[in-house]
């Protein structure tokens, strides 16, 4: 087998689509170089949100990184959104192939 | 019928929505039929305004969002000391209430046509200029004291918001085009404007019915605040219609325009600048209460207003 | 033609299908088309259905339901004991054919209109009287003897299903507003009726040819059957139509209802209230072959039966 | 660093989008508190499902929750749906700031 | 004006991006309204085709399809050793010059209609004729000399692509069906195209102001040869319109064939045939250069050039 | 508890939409039984990719499947595809029920 897989953290962000810009700036603070976006709709703290409207919609973002900037993210997150917007993060260990990419 | 048949398109949404029926208006289609009807709005009103001279109307223009800043102006405290909300919602539920809906003034439209009642060409520019100073006030009300006011976003987020640039782009198009220039557009744009507005009116009661169930923690003052405010607000707009010489159908329209709370521009608007905001407080009102209170009884009010009052100042 | 240009489109789909194009029609435009056509045929309908007393169409509903029972409770039987499908296949495959395409519907409504033959205007609530007990009998055959049946959500499910909602919101909006208040709605539900009508097809067939695939495992059996089956529920249609004195188009329509298999409500209901019944089956045969049989033999042949059988009974 | 993220399951479900009323009925049964849908397509053991219309059209949905509670809901689904439906469901690991939200 | 209004909505689609408006037209709108433009064109096609012999085609279309040929073929030379880009990226981008842009003709179309000239129906064939050829030759030079080439998915990727499959497919119903058999269809397909083009360049706008960036990498040579390029193939397209006593109209839609550069079949072809080729440089000069370069001045220069040269050969 | 979650590879693959031909080509030359797919958008090392339009749009696609055939597509997606698409792929350890499907 000629490839060593490297760990890396997967950060899963789901949240009001209406954040997505806020969150893109702060993913550029933090250094990150790419992201994943899927349209979502779901149910929690703040109630439905069946994205039939703009005013409904979620996003569901995806960032491979390192765990050091996984966590400081999350740290920001919590420290600027937790509290007034529909927001939910988890982290996870994914494998990589091209780690110096991430 | 003393309503616009177009409104039993929202009935039906707003019923399908309350026997949880299955129907649902895919969320792209919301945006396609939005992204027609801001268009098409700023369309006509651009082939309208071919006829006025720009320049007279910077000063009426002037006046009618003068005059509207004492929408949110008033509704802030109403909220905040009568109402008791905090002060984050009651500077967003006034800057939505400040703000227009396109889709209310849509319907008045349709009201007036299917009475054969004309009106002023450029209220569109009116509908245009009164979009975003109410956002301003909302989060200026809700930021006094905090140091932390960014500018600089907020007015892009909002000059650059989705409906300003249809609006103000299709009444650039039109004003540029001409009535001749856009009349091979006419079949998509004007003719099938009634059905879209049918087709959106659905989706908008479908949406609304989701949001009944935030009223019921509102509570009774907000109920009141959400059919007394628009009553006011159009009778405002009615005056100030004929202390500008307004027709009758001007007058219905400015009404609308006074009286409507947006649920497009404010509500985008408001969740990035005021987050502490709760959006389903404001978004239940707006679109709850007050929009079908304008469809069912308030046009049909600022029209019996507007004959009543014709000439009297 | 001996059959509608639309069909083409039906067979464009179907091509492109086969030859694996990337074509790909986005599931939200087939959504959207789907709402506007079931809501058009509504309205329609309900504009139509101001002209006659409601009362006298009691007693014809009442004859062309029980009527129409006849063709889930034949079917079923042939199915099992004949087809030796399963229980819950056959009760399925009944419950489609019991119900009815809106799609074929308009096909043969277009049918008619371009040969310039008339139909009586109440024949969509005929349509949307069958859309469902075929549904309560293939589910109550499906589980004789199984005491696990809920009806509740069932006749939730169907009730408040979309097509339910359109075709009935659409038909009392129409009856409400009538031809008058709808007239500024029919550029867009009436003038480009067809059109859509052409652009659903299309997806259709391109769905359909996906399903051609499930065909291979169904067997002669159920290729004869989806093909037999519609040609007598057409001409029991026929004769039920010549009993109740319709005229020849009413009689096609009636034909083509009885003859037509649902894809839009029975798939969704069947697959939440018999799970066990295998989906490719019934809609391969209803989608598969009997849509497009009826659109290009069926309804033509409707239409010959009506003239010749016309005042024979 | 003054964040301790928490080990919780993600439970994703991947079936047919007729499923999702009676999947929403089953979460709300075993008290789970939110869920995330998108839209998806694919293919498995009951062919090809291209989302072209609603009755091949997939759904996607994550649920946060304990482990014990995804164990019972997947125990739950493999007794009602697995049999009849086209569905998959798989556990991970996850980290999450707020485990009591969860 | 000097061009066509519903190029203002190009413009519109263009600013909105560049002041990075949340104005976004869902990717499921596109392909909306792509799918309507390609079935639209063909169809207009099939039925203006019903009037000329087909075999009378067959020479003319097999001389516009050879001169054609010279444009990928000059211009990967251009590009490969004048501008010093890599193999691939110069076989790439003679491809897409070397194809049409679907919507260019469109708007062409739209140009002439405005001013009363006329133009051969059977234009529409050549528009499919002229969209893959190009396409081959591209890959055949990309892959000079590799003994990798796999020819049988490429032509079934162009063949059975969704814009020859909708054009196509359009040319044969509206041939089949006929003038008559189509009118039903006319108040979609007909009368709403330009609405629905205005409504397709918006989006071209904001997808082109996103397409902006990449060109600044690309260099001047490819800015000059975006520019030149079409002016020397809307020439050659002039030529051989005159060569084959077409009129001014077919010399205009032969010039914005020759000259358009396709960004519908192109990317997705040669992403897959050529991968090595970066998209961001074919695409930024087809759709961030010649697109608007064609709206604006191409149009009206072949217009120009087409009434001098009259007669000339 | 009767049940016994098993562990495999999920795979997630994101990439330009008009590889989706090629990578199903290639899961089915690896023997792969399923897969799910969702429209997807972001951004990476080949820049914004928005899903305004077909040239610009990524999917996000997911295979349970064995470790050792996850690691084999893996291979050879970055033997084929790596150098000239956008695309990322990373793997994770997940739990299933019934471990012979995948
Ligand atoms: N337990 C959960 N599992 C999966 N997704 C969740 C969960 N809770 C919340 N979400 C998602 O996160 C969004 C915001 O959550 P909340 O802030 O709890 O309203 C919801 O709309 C869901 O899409
Ligand atoms: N091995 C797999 N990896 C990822 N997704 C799968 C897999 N197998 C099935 N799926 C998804 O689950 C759905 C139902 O699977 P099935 O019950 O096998 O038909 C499929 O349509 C796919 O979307
Ligand atoms: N660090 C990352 N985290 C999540 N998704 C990524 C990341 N980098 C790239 N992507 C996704 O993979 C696609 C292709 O990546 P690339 O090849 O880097 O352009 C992007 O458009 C993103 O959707
Ligand atoms: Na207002
Ligand atoms: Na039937
Ligand atoms: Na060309």
């Amino acid at each position: 087998m000629t490839i060593q897989p490297t760990l890396r953290k997967l950060l899963t962000i789901v949240c009001e689509a209406e954040l997505e810009n806020s969150l893109l700036r702060e993913f550029a603070h933090h250094g990150v170089t790419g992201y994943t976006i899927t349209e979502a709709r779901g149910h929690g703290a703040h109630g439905t949100r069946d994205a039939a409207w703009p005013a409904s919609a979620n996003i569901r973002i995806e960032v491979l990184c390192e765990e050091r900037v996984a966590l400081e993210i999350v740290e920001s997150l919590q420290e600027k959104f937790y509290q007034n917007f529909g927001m939910v993060s988890f982290l996870s260990d994914v494998q990589v192939l091209r780690p110096e990419k991430f | 019928m003393p309503f616009e048949p177009v409104i039993l398109f929202f009935l039906l949404g707003l019923c399908a929505g309350l026997i949880r029926s299955d129907l649902k208006i895919p969320g792209v289609l919301y945006e396609s039929l939005s992204i027609f009807l801001l268009l098409a709005i700023g369309l006509k009103g651009g082939v309208e305004l071919a006829r006025y001279p720009l320049m007279e109307l910077a000063l009426p223009g002037l006046i009618v969002v003068l005059v509207a800043t004492l929408i949110p102006l008033t509704a802030f405290p109403l909220l905040h000391r009568v109402g008791r909300l905090p002060r984050a919602d009651a500077a967003s539920i006034a800057a939505h209430y400040g703000s227009v809906s396109v889709v209310t003034f849509a319907v008045a439209s349709s009201f007036l046509a299917a009475r054969g009642v004309s009106a002023e060409g450029y209220m569109v520019v009116f509908l245009v200029l009164l979009e975003f100073p109410a956002l301003m006030i909302g989060v200026a009300i809700a930021r006094r004291g905090s140091a932390s006011a960014k500018w600089g976003p907020l007015l892009h987020e909002v000059f650059s918001g989705k409906s300003i640039v249809l609006l103000l782009g299709g009444l650039i198009i039109g004003w540029v085009a001409g009535a001749d220039g856009i009349k091979p557009l006419d079949r998509l744009f004007f003719d099938l404007f009634k059905g879209m507005l049918a087709l959106f009116l659905l989706e908008m009661g479908l949406v609304a019915a989701g949001r009944l169930a935030d009223l019921r923690r509102a509570g009774p003052f907000l109920l009141a605040f959400a059919t007394v405010m628009p009553l006011c607000a159009g009778l405002l707009g009615v005056v100030t219609a004929n202390f500008l010489d307004l027709s009758v159908g001007g007058a219905v329209l400015l009404a609308t325009l006074y009286a409507s709370a947006s649920y497009i521009a404010a509500p985008a608007a408001m969740r990035i600048a005021v987050p502490e905001a709760n959006p389903a407080i404001s978004i239940g009102a707006a679109l709850g209460i007050t929009f079908p209170f304008n469809l069912l009884v308030g046009i049909p009010a600022y029209h019996w207003l507007a004959i009543r009052l014709q000439g009297v100042i």
